[in-house]
């Protein structure tokens, strides 16, 4: 019975996939490589339930943690490195406060 | 034998992996970047929370609800965090929203 | 199998993909993807140590990598070039004919399951820890993880020789405190991460866990901590010397814990010794000889983050 | 000193009820842990009211389940808008002038909104002003009428004596 919703995660996980793997932008990447993180803690979730050893949500945490961590990492990199503006119009970060 | 909350647990479940589909889909669907964070933002909230809840129901009142609880508070505080900093990382520099005025929305509908 | 598929498909994408950021987003799916492999053939351990290393910081890492690079690949070397190909795909079908050889994924026949697996169970029991996996790892083979510890130690002294000597440049306050939202959002969870860390660090014993992922979450706290509020601040409490310090201390509290113990008479890193009872003994052996790796790990893995989030500075 | 003692309780809380092993060697070694978190994060400037606003009031409680229905609503909303065929939706940029008086209460605010699917902030500054993505306009209308905004400065009206603006 644990199946339908591995099944549906999986499903939503190739679709994420598509998405990432077409962009357009940098940030429908990120945007899809963070969903898919999420989709992974899920998917471990119930994967430790089905498999009976619930101990595996330590793991779904360090999954939830690390998306979270990398995503901003990823973010702070596209404002402050030169790698951002390869799809947009590249305007410069404003300054410190709006 | 399949207890009420078994069939709770269940229902939970089987929305939760509704909203999750329907959250990939509006990624592929969806038309710019912006609107995408919405459609992620479905997965994040109903398609996690109910899965977790419906483990929830599954486990019974134990240390791993506990957990269960953790994790689902960890994503819900992170999420909108996160994805707030992609829209505003993605709007300082420059994208634009695909936007639709009042009129061409009702032009369209009509 | 599934997710088998996923792997191709997104190798494939990597390959195809001339945005090398692109590339380093779908390189964190895969090891996603690698990690729940690793849960469905339930080795926890090391899907955790992936989770941990593979989805989190070496994505981090390789786009600090990628902000001293140009972002993109030279298409020039793009071509398909034959010769090494013909090498990859010899080499992938010997080793292909090599797993026929290999009993099946669970054959309760096989050798390792006859021989290896209830001398380790049956040690395990012995030793009175519930993780197989660490039981082996930091009795049975402590040596073995011992070296390994020494091998980050070493491979961390060399990036920063590589590294350290950089022509200071102008220092940017990089910090993103205006960012309310950010501020608040990260500020909360630094401390619960850390708390998860240590958890992770001293449940070895009983999950999955132990030094090197308690490391690496440890390391992340901070380095979510560098990123939301500056490394010039973050640089002010993890001073680099203490860091260096805490390199080396773990690798000497490891080997501490081995000298100890020939002290009382047993052999290196024989834990039986350490207290009345082998078990305890056992029990405080493996705590200790963990938290040197985990002291290790984290401080390598915070000076690399420092280092390489300098040298983007410059 | 008291976020300091409260920050202290939360984690070794999350510790006891996280390990499930109450052995005395494991049970102190997590209250060292914690000890050790809490006077790190002091030299690093994390611990103040604004990281762990522990005192929940019953109006904190109230508007809980309050947000989960309205995210509930708008998920199930926007559901039915993306599997329509047409898809009817008209992204919209809106601004509003939030009313809290803390960067903890805006930022809840602001988190809430996100946290509802079809809204998204984009921007928010500390004087209160938030612009928000929203994804069609009876959602933007919706917004605008400022229940939200209300329900969160109330909530934050019970707290606010015992805090002061720390931007």
């Amino acid at each position: 019975m644990f199946a339908a919703p591995m099944i549906a995660i999986l499903v939503s996980m190739a679709m994420l996939l598509v998405r990432a793997v077409k962009g357009p932008t940098v940030f429908d990447r990120i945007l899809s490589v963070n969903s898919f993180g999420t989709k992974t803690v899920l998917l471990i979730a119930v994967l430790g339930f089905l498999t009976g050893r619930p101990a595996f949500l330590d793991l779904a945490l360090v999954y939830a943690l690390m998306n979270f961590i990398s995503t901003i990492a990823v973010l702070k990199f596209t404002r402050f490195g030169s790698l951002a503006g390869k799809r947009l119009r590249p305007t410069e970060p404003q300054a410190a406060d709006s | 034998m399949p207890g009420a909350l078994d069939i709770l647990s269940w229902a939970c479940l089987l929305a939760g992996s509704f909203f999750a589909l329907v959250s990939s889909l509006a990624m592929l669907r969806l038309p710019d970047f912006y609107s995408r964070v919405h459609g992620a933002s479905i997965s994040d909230t109903m398609g996690a929370g109910l899965i977790l809840l419906g483990l929830v129901f599954q486990a019974g009142l134990s240390l791993v609800t506990v957990k269960l609880g953790l994790v689902l508070m960890f994503l819900v505080i992170t999420g909108p965090t996160s994805s707030h900093t992609l829209a505003k990382a993605a709007y300082r520099l420059g994208l634009d929203p695909q936007l639709r005025s009042k009129e061409e929305n009702a032009s369209s509908q009509n | 199998m599934v997710l088998l598929a996923f792997l191709v498909a997104i190798t494939w994408a990597i390959i195809q993909l001339r945005d090398l950021f692109a590339a380093v987003m779908l390189t964190g799916i895969f090891s996603l993807i690698s990690a729940c492999l690793f849960m469905v053939m339930d080795a926890v351990d090391v899907a955790f140590t992936e989770a941990a290393v593979g989805a989190g910081i070496s994505t981090i890492l390789m786009l600090r990598t990628l902000a001293l690079t140009e972002g993109r690949s030279d298409p020039r070397y793009n071509r398909l070039e034959l010769g090494p190909l013909a090498v990859v795909v010899a080499i992938g079908a010997v080793l292909i004919y090599g797993t026929f050889d290999m009993p099946r994924f669970g054959d309760p026949n096989a050798p390792i399951h006859t021989h290896m697996v209830p001398r380790f169970l049956e040690q395990s029991s012995e030793i009175g820890i519930p993780n197989i996996v660490t039981s082996i790892l930091g009795s049975y083979r402590g040596y073995d993880t011992f070296g390994e510890t020494t091998v980050v130690f070493t491979a961390a002294i060399g990036v920063f020789l590589l590294l350290s000597d950089l022509r200071r440049g102008r220092r940017v306050d990089d910090a993103l405190r205006d960012d309310i939202i950010l501020r608040i959002g990260a500020k909360a969870p630094i401390p619960f991460i850390m708390v998860f860390a240590l958890y992770v660090q001293f449940h070895g014993d009983y999950g999955p866990g132990g030094g090197f992922q308690a490391g690496v979450i440890f390391a992340a706290a901070i380095v979510l901590y560098t990123l939301v509020f500056g490394l010039a601040k973050a640089e002010k409490i993890f001073r680099r010397r203490r860091l260096e310090l805490l390199v080396a201390g773990g690798v000497l509290l490891y080997g501490a814990v081995g000298v100890v113990s020939m002290l009382f008479g047993g052999n290196f890193l024989d834990y039986n010794v350490l207290a009345h009872d082998p078990v305890h003994g056992q029990h405080y052996g493996i705590l200790l000889i963990e938290l040197g790796v985990g002291i290790t790990v984290a401080a390598v893995m915070v000076s690399l983050f420092f280092l390489f989030a300098r040298r983007q500075q410059v | 000193m008291k976020a300091a003692f409260n920050l202290l309780v939360a984690l070794f809380g999350m510790w006891l009820l996280w390990s499930g092993h109450y052995t005395p060697l494991l049970v102190s070694i997590g209250l060292v842990s914690c000890l050790g978190v809490v006077l790190l994060c002091q030299r690093m400037g994390i611990v103040d009211r604004e990281a762990l606003p522990l005192d929940l009031t019953w109006r904190t409680l109230r508007y809980i389940p309050w947000l989960a229905l309205e995210v509930v609503k708008s998920n199930l909303d926007l559901a039915r808008r993306v599997l329509s065929p047409r898809m009817p939706i008209s992204p919209q940029l809106i601004e509003l002038q939030a009313t809290q008086k803390t960067d903890l209460g805006l930022v809840t605010l602001a988190n809430s909104i996100t946290l509802t699917p079809s809204t998204v902030t984009i921007e928010a500054t500390s004087d209160g002003r938030l612009v928000v993505h929203a994804l069609a306009s009876d959602i933007a209308e919706d917004l605008l009428k400022g229940e939200m905004d209300r329900r969160v400065t109330r909530v934050e009206g019970s707290v606010a004596g015992t805090m002061e603006n720390t931007a």
